[in-house]
C-alpha cells in the first residue's frame, strides 16, 4: 500500500507548513495525479494540487515527488516506491499546499520577447522554411512551461531577476529560428547581468527537465553566440 | 527592459574561464615542480633560488601567475557573492574592497617574486 | 533574497536535487572559497623572502611539518577537483556536450582519483612524523 | 472590473478571439480557469486541416473539396455555408500562424509539411510532429504576451449577469484570492472547450474539460445544439484513454486484431483501410472487441512498429515518449494497445457563424460552441481549424458591435449576480448532506460509458435516462465543502459537476429522442439514417424539470445528402 506524504499549507487556518500522510489504495500503474485525485475525492477534500491534461503537455503537475521535480501525471507510483514524498516547486510563493505562485516564472518568460520578429514584411504564403533549418528549433518548441527547471535552478533560489532556464530556452528558440529577424537585439538582452552569464552550468534543469530538453545546453550555446556577438562589435547597450 | 543593465557578467564570466584555463597550466606545473618533484627534504630558499634565477621562461611564468590567480579568485568570489543580489551599498563596498586586496596581493606578490631571484 | 537565508535554502535546493551537477556545483564553490583563502596566507608565508632568506627559510619551517604536509594533501585535492571540474563545465559550455556531462563527471573523478593517489604517494614521507628535523 | 469583451477560456479559440478583438482596437480582458498554456487545446496531436495543396499528391486540393469531405465526413448535418467559411478561410488563417511563428513541420522545399487524416480526400493535415496543439496554443499565447491583453489566469466564471435578455458581465471565483469578482462587459465571449469529462472513465479529454462551459448558458436561458452527437476517437491508450493521435494512422499505422489481421478491410473499402471517418474506425473496432477479437477483451493493437524508429522519432516523438512513460513500451518494438475514447463533443451552444448565440451580448467559439460545420462527426484536424477561425469570426464581430457602446458598468445586475453566487457557495458549505459528489461523479460517468457509448439502444438508454435523474436528485444531497480559501479546488471541481449533470442530462435526451443513426450517434434499433424526418439539429431549453427539445434545420448548400460511403 503506497503511502503518500503530502506538503500542506493553509494561510488561512494557520501559518504552519506540515506533512500529512496518507494511504492510497495499490492500483496496478497508477499515477502520482490519479493518488492525488484519489485523496482529494475520498480522503481530504482540502488538498489542493494544479492539473489539467493528465498526459503530460499541458505542465500544469510540476512538483517535487521523491528525489526530483517531476510532472505528477506521468509518474507511477510504483517507479518512486511505497512513501512518496510530494512538495511544491521551490524558488516561488507557496500560496497553498501543492499550489505556488508562478508570476516571477511568467514575468521572466515575458521579459525575453517570447514571440516571433521577423525580418520585413511577411510573404502572401508561408515562410519557406527547409527541414534542416527546421531541426535547428526541433527541440525547444516542445517546452511546456511546467517550471520544473524553474524550482530547480540554485540560482534562481538566490536571485529572483535571473531570466531562469526556461525563459533562456525559450530564447534560444527564436534565436534558432530561420524567420525571426531580431537576434542581435535578443543576445544583447541575453547577454546581460540577469542573463545567460549567471548560468553555473549547475545541470539542475537538464536533470529534471520532464521533455528531456537540455535547458543547461541551450544556455550554453547563448554564451557561445553571445561571446561571438561581443567579440564581433554585434551586441547593443540595454538600457 | 527600461531598466539600465549591464553586461559585464559577459566580460567576467569570459575571463574568469580563460584566466581559469591558464591557471590550470600553471598550477599543474607549479603543483607538480613544488610538491610532486620535490617530494624529499625541505623547500629552501636556496631552492626556489636556484630555479627562478637566470631563467626567462620560469620568471615569466611566475608573473604571470600571480595576477591571474588574484583575479580568479576575487572575481569568482565576487560571482558568488552577486548571485545573493547584494545591495547596491554592498556591492559597491565590496567591489572596492576587493580592488584593494587584488592591488595588495599583487604588488606584495610581485614583489615577493623580485626577492627570489 | 538577503544573506540570512543563504545556507537554509543552499540545504534545502541540494536536499531536494540529489544529483552530480549539484554536488559539483557546491564542491566548486566550496574548494574555490577556500582556494582563495589558502591564495592569501600563501602570498603571507612567501612575501617573508621580501625580509630576506634567513626569514623565508624560518617561515617555510613552520608550515613543513607533517600536519602541514597532511594539510597539503587536501589542498592538493581541493585544487584539482577545482581545476577538472572547472575544465568540466567550460568543456560542457564550449563544445555543446552538456548532454554528456555526468561521463565527463566520472571521466573527472577517475582523474582525480589517480592523482590523489599520486599525491599520497609521493606526500607520504612528509607525513611520516620525525622525518624533518625541523629548522 | 470592466471590459468592452471579456472571454472566457484560455484556449485556442478564446485566445484567438481576443486577439482578433484587441487588434479590432477595444479593452480585452481573457479569464481562464487554469492558465492559457495549461489549455486542453494543446493536448492536439495530428495537426490541423488546410487546402495548402504542398503535398505532392494534393496538388489540385481546393477549399471545396475540403468543404465536401467536412460535409461528407458530418453525415450531412453540417451546416454547409458556415463549413465553406470555415475551409475558405483554413489557407490564410494557418499562413498566419506561420508568420507568428508557429513551427510547423516542414517538406524538403520549405512548405509547411502535410499528413494524410481520415475521411479526407487529400493529405492536407497541417502537422508540427505531433505536438501541433501545443505549437499553436504556445504561439497564440505568445501573441497575447505581444500584446499585453489582460489575462486573469485562475479565475473560475460561475455564472453570466443577465439583464433583460441582455449580457451584462460574468461572475467568476478568484482562486487566487477564495473570492467572487463580477466583470462587467458589452460582449461574452464563451470559449471553455469541451464537455468530454462527463465521460471520465474512458476520455481523451483533460480534468479541465467538464460540461460547466456549455451549462452555464444553458441555464441562462441559451439553448444548446447537437448534445446527442460525442465523437469516440479510435485509438485511446488502453487503461488511461490518453489520446494517440490519428497522425499514427496518417504515417501509416495499422489497426491489428488478435488474430492479427488488419480488420479494418473488413468495413471499408481496402483503399481507405485505417483512415477511415473517427465514428466508423471506432464503430469497426468496437464491433471487434465485441465479437472477441480484441486481446484480454479490452483492446487491440495499433502497430507502428513497420514505420521503422528514424520515422517514429521525427514524427511522432511525443506518442513514443507516452507509451513509455504510462505503459513501459517502446512502439519501436511494440504494438501500441488501444481502445476507442470518448474524443469530442460535436454538440454546444447554438450560435451563427459569427459565434452569436440566441442571448443578446453573448458569444461561443471552440469546441464548446456548435455552429455546427462537424455536424454528427467530425474529421479529425477540423477541430483546431474551428476553433482558430470561428474564434477569430467571433472576436471580430463581437469588436464591431460594442465599438461604439458606451462604457458603462451594469453595477446593480453584476452586484446581484454575484450575491447570488455568494449566497450560493455559502450553501454549499453548509449543506447537511452525506453524498460524496465525486461518486456521483463517478456513477455519472459510468452511466454514459454503458449506455450512450459508441452503440445505442433505447431500453439501455430509456434506463440511463432514469439513472442520471436520480443522481442529479442524489446531488442535493451532497455534502458541504470546505472552506479553504484561496484555491478552493473542491468547489471548483463539485461546481463543475453540477454542469456535467445537465450537460449529461440533454446528451442523453437528444440521444434518446434521434431514432435513426448518423455519424457518431448509432442506435441498434434505428440502424439507418432517415433525412426525411432527421436532417435536423437538436436544440435544447433549460426548463427546471429537464430540457425541452425542440428542432431546426439543417442548412444545406451545394451538396445535397447521399449515402455515406467509404
Amino acid at each position: 500500500m503506497p503511502t503518500f506524504k503530502v506538503f500542506r499549507y493553509n494561510p488561512k487556518t494557520g501559518d504552519q507548513a506540515y506533512f500529512q500522510t496518507y494511504q492510497l489504495p495499490d492500483v496496478k500503474g497508477m499515477t502520482i495525479l490519479e493518488g492525488l485525485y484519489y485523496i482529494l475525492e475520498n480522503l481530504d477534500s482540502t488538498l489542493a494540487f494544479r492539473s489539467s491534461c493528465r498526459m503530460g503537455v499541458c505542465g500544469s503537475c510540476a512538483m517535487h515527488i521523491g528525489d526530483k521535480y517531476r510532472l505528477a501525471c506521468e509518474t507511477q507510483i510504483a517507479d518512486i516506491g511505497d512513501t512518496v514524498t510530494i512538495r511544491p516547486l521551490a524558488h516561488m510563493k507557496i500560496i497553498r499546499d501543492l499550489v505556488v505562485d508562478l508570476t516571477p516564472f511568467f514575468a521572466q518568460y515575458e521579459a525575453i520577447k517570447p514571440y516571433l520578429i521577423p525580418v520585413g514584411e511577411p510573404p502572401t504564403r508561408e515562410f519557406k522554411q527547409s527541414p534542416a533549418q527546421r531541426s535547428k528549433i526541433d527541440i525547444y518548441v516542445d517546452c511546456i512551461l511546467c517550471a520544473a527547471c524553474y524550482g530547480s535552478c540554485p540560482v534562481v533560489a538566490t536571485d529572483e531577476k535571473y531570466l531562469g532556464p526556461q525563459a533562456l530556452l525559450k530564447a534560444l528558440r527564436f534565436v534558432n529560428d530561420s524567420r525571426d529577424g531580431a537576434t542581435n537585439d535578443r543576445l544583447s538582452y541575453l547577454a546581460t547581468d540577469y542573463g545567460v552569464f549567471r548560468c553555473h552550468t549547475i545541470f539542475n534543469c537538464q536533470q529534471v527537465c520532464p521533455k528531456n530538453l537540455d535547458p543547461t545546453g541551450a544556455i550554453g550555446k547563448l554564451k557561445m553566440k553571445s561571446l561571438i556577438a561581443k567579440f564581433t562589435g554585434k551586441l547593443k547597450k540595454i538600457g | 527592459m527600461a531598466e539600465k543593465v549591464s553586461n559585464q557578467s559577459l566580460l567576467t564570466w569570459f575571463l574568469q574561464r580563460f584566466s581559469g584555463l591558464f591557471l590550470a597550466f600553471f598550477l599543474f606545473t607549479h603543483i607538480n615542480v613544488h610538491h610532486f618533484l620535490h617530494s624529499e627534504g625541505l623547500i629552501s630558499f636556496a631552492d626556489v633560488n636556484a630555479r627562478l634565477t637566470g631563467s626567462f621562461w620560469w620568471q615569466l611564468f611566475y608573473f604571470l601567475f600571480v595576477p591571474f590567480c588574484v583575479f580568479h579568485a576575487l572575481n569568482g568570489i565576487w560571482a558568488i557573492i552577486a548571485d545573493y543580489r547584494p545591495s547596491k551599498g554592498f556591492s559597491i563596498f565590496t567591489k572596492a574592497a576587493f580592488w584593494i586586496i587584488a592591488i595588495i596581493l599583487t604588488a606584495v606578490g610581485t614583489f615577493t617574486l623580485t626577492n627570489l631571484f | 533574497m538577503a544573506f540570512n537565508n543563504m545556507f537554509k535554502n543552499a540545504l534545502d535546493d541540494t536536499n531536494r536535487n540529489k544529483n552530480v551537477g549539484t554536488f559539483a556545483y557546491l564542491l566548486h564553490r566550496i574548494t574555490g572559497i577556500g582556494l582563495a583563502i589558502y591564495l592569501v596566507m600563501h602570498t603571507y608565508v612567501l612575501s617573508s623572502a621580501i625580509s630576506g632568506k634567513e626569514t623565508f627559510n624560518q617561515r617555510m619551517g613552520l608550515v613543513q611539518n607533517p600536519l602541514f604536509a597532511i594539510l597539503e594533501v587536501g589542498l592538493v585535492a581541493g585544487v584539482f577537483f577545482h581545476m577538472l571540474n572547472g575544465l568540466r563545465i567550460t568543456i560542457c559550455d564550449f563544445f555543446g556536450v552538456t548532454l554528456s556531462h555526468k561521463v565527463f563527471f566520472w571521466i573527472e573523478m577517475v582523474i582525480f582519483i589517480i592523482i590523489m593517489i599520486i599525491a599520497i604517494v609521493l606526500q607520504w614521507p612528509k607525513m611520516q612524523s620525525g622525518y624533518y628535523t625541523g629548522m | 472590473m470592466f471590459y468592452d469583451i471579456v472571454i472566457v477560456g484560455g484556449g485556442l479559440a478564446g485566445m484567438r478571439a481576443a486577439i482578433a478583438a484587441h487588434d479590432a482596437g477595444v479593452k480585452v480582458g481573457l479569464i481562464s480557469k487554469i492558465h492559457p498554456v495549461r489549455s486542453h487545446s494543446g493536448a492536439a496531436q495530428g495537426g490541423v486541416n488546410a487546402a495548402l495543396a504542398n503535398h505532392p499528391a494534393a496538388k489540385d486540393d481546393t477549399p471545396e473539396r475540403h468543404a465536401y469531405d467536412t460535409i461528407k465526413g458530418s453525415d450531412f448535418l453540417a451546416d454547409q455555408p458556415a463549413v465553406e467559411i470555415m475551409t475558405s478561410d483554413a489557407p490564410g488563417i494557418i499562413f498566419e500562424f506561420e508568420h507568428w511563428g508557429c513551427p510547423f513541420s516542414r517538406f524538403e522545399d520549405g512548405t509547411i509539411a502535410q499528413r494524410p487524416f481520415g475521411g479526407a480526400g487529400y493529405p492536407r493535415t497541417c502537422y508540427g510532429a505531433d505536438r501541433t496543439g501545443l505549437y499553436m496554443l504556445h504561439t497564440l499565447y505568445e501573441q497575447v504576451v505581444k500584446r499585453k491583453i489582460d489575462v486573469h489566469y485562475e479565475m473560475f466564471v460561475t455564472k453570466l449577469a443577465v439583464k433583460g435578455g441582455r449580457c451584462a458581465g460574468v461572475i467568476a471565483m478568484n482562486l487566487h484570492t477564495g473570492e467572487f469578482q463580477a466583470i462587467g462587459a458589452n460582449a461574452v465571449v464563451f470559449a471553455t472547450g469541451g464537455s468530454g469529462r462527463i465521460y471520465s472513465v474512458n476520455t481523451t479529454n483533460a480534468h479541465a474539460s467538464t460540461g460547466l462551459g456549455v451549462a452555464i448558458p444553458y441555464w441562462a436561458g441559451v439553448p444548446l445544439e447537437d448534445m446527442e452527437f460525442i465523437q469516440f476517437h479510435p485509438t485511446g491508450l488502453e487503461g488511461s484513454s490518453i489520446l494517440m493521435t490519428e497522425g499514427c494512422r496518417g504515417e501509416g499505422g495499422y489497426l491489428i486484431n488478435n488474430k492479427g489481421e488488419r480488420f479494418m478491410k473488413n468495413y471499408v473499402s481496402e483503399k481507405i483501410m485505417e483512415l477511415a471517418p473517427r465514428d466508423i474506425t471506432a464503430r469497426s473496432m468496437q464491433t471487434e472487441i465485441n465479437e472477441g477479437r480484441g486481446f484480454e477483451g479490452r483492446y487491440l493493437h495499433l502497430d507502428l512498429r513497420h514505420l521503422g524508429a528514424q520515422k517514429i522519432m521525427e514524427r511522432l516523438p511525443g506518442i513514443r515518449e507516452i507509451c513509455m512513460n504510462f505503459l513501459s513500451i517502446d512502439p519501436i518494438n511494440d504494438p501500441i494497445p488501444v481502445h476507442p475514447a470518448m474524443h469530442y463533443t460535436m454538440g454546444g451552444i447554438e450560435c451563427d457563424k459569427d459565434g452569436l448565440t440566441r442571448m443578446d451580448g453573448l458569444y461561443a467559439a471552440g469546441e464548446c460552441a456548435c455552429v455546427s460545420v462537424h455536424g454528427s462527426n467530425r474529421l479529425g484536424g477540423n477541430s483546431l481549424l474551428d476553433t482558430v477561425v470561428f474564434g477569430r469570426r467571433c472576436g471580430n464581430h463581437a469588436a464591431n458591435k460594442v465599438k461604439n457602446m458606451s462604457q458603462t458598468i451594469d453595477t446593480d445586475t453584476l452586484k446581484s449576480a454575484q450575491k447570488a453566487e455568494e449566497e450560493r457557495f455559502k450553501k454549499l458549505r453548509t449543506a447537511a448532506g452525506k453524498e460524496n459528489p465525486y461518486t456521483i461523479k463517478n456513477d455519472l460517468s459510468n452511466v454514459m460509458m454503458d449506455k450512450y457509448g459508441i452503440f445505442r439502444n433505447e431500453t439501455d438508454m430509456k434506463k440511463g435516462l432514469e439513472e442520471i435523474k436520480a443522481l442529479k436528485e442524489k446531488f442535493k444531497q451532497v455534502r458541504g465543502i470546505p472552506d479553504t480559501g484561496k484555491f478552493n479546488y473542491d468547489f471548483l471541481w463539485v461546481t463543475e459537476i453540477e454542469g456535467n449533470l445537465d450537460a449529461a442530462y440533454c446528451v442523453a435526451l437528444g440521444a434518446l429522442s434521434r431514432t435513426e443513426s448518423r455519424g457518431s450517434h448509432f442506435r441498434r434499433d434505428y440502424s439507418k439514417r432517415v433525412d426525411e424526418q432527421w436532417l435536423k439539429h437538436t436544440l435544447f431549453t433549460y426548463k427546471p424539470d429537464g430540457p425541452e427539445i425542440s428542432y431546426k434545420p439543417v442548412q444545406l448548400g451545394k451538396y445535397q445528402p447521399e449515402e455515406r460511403k467509404y
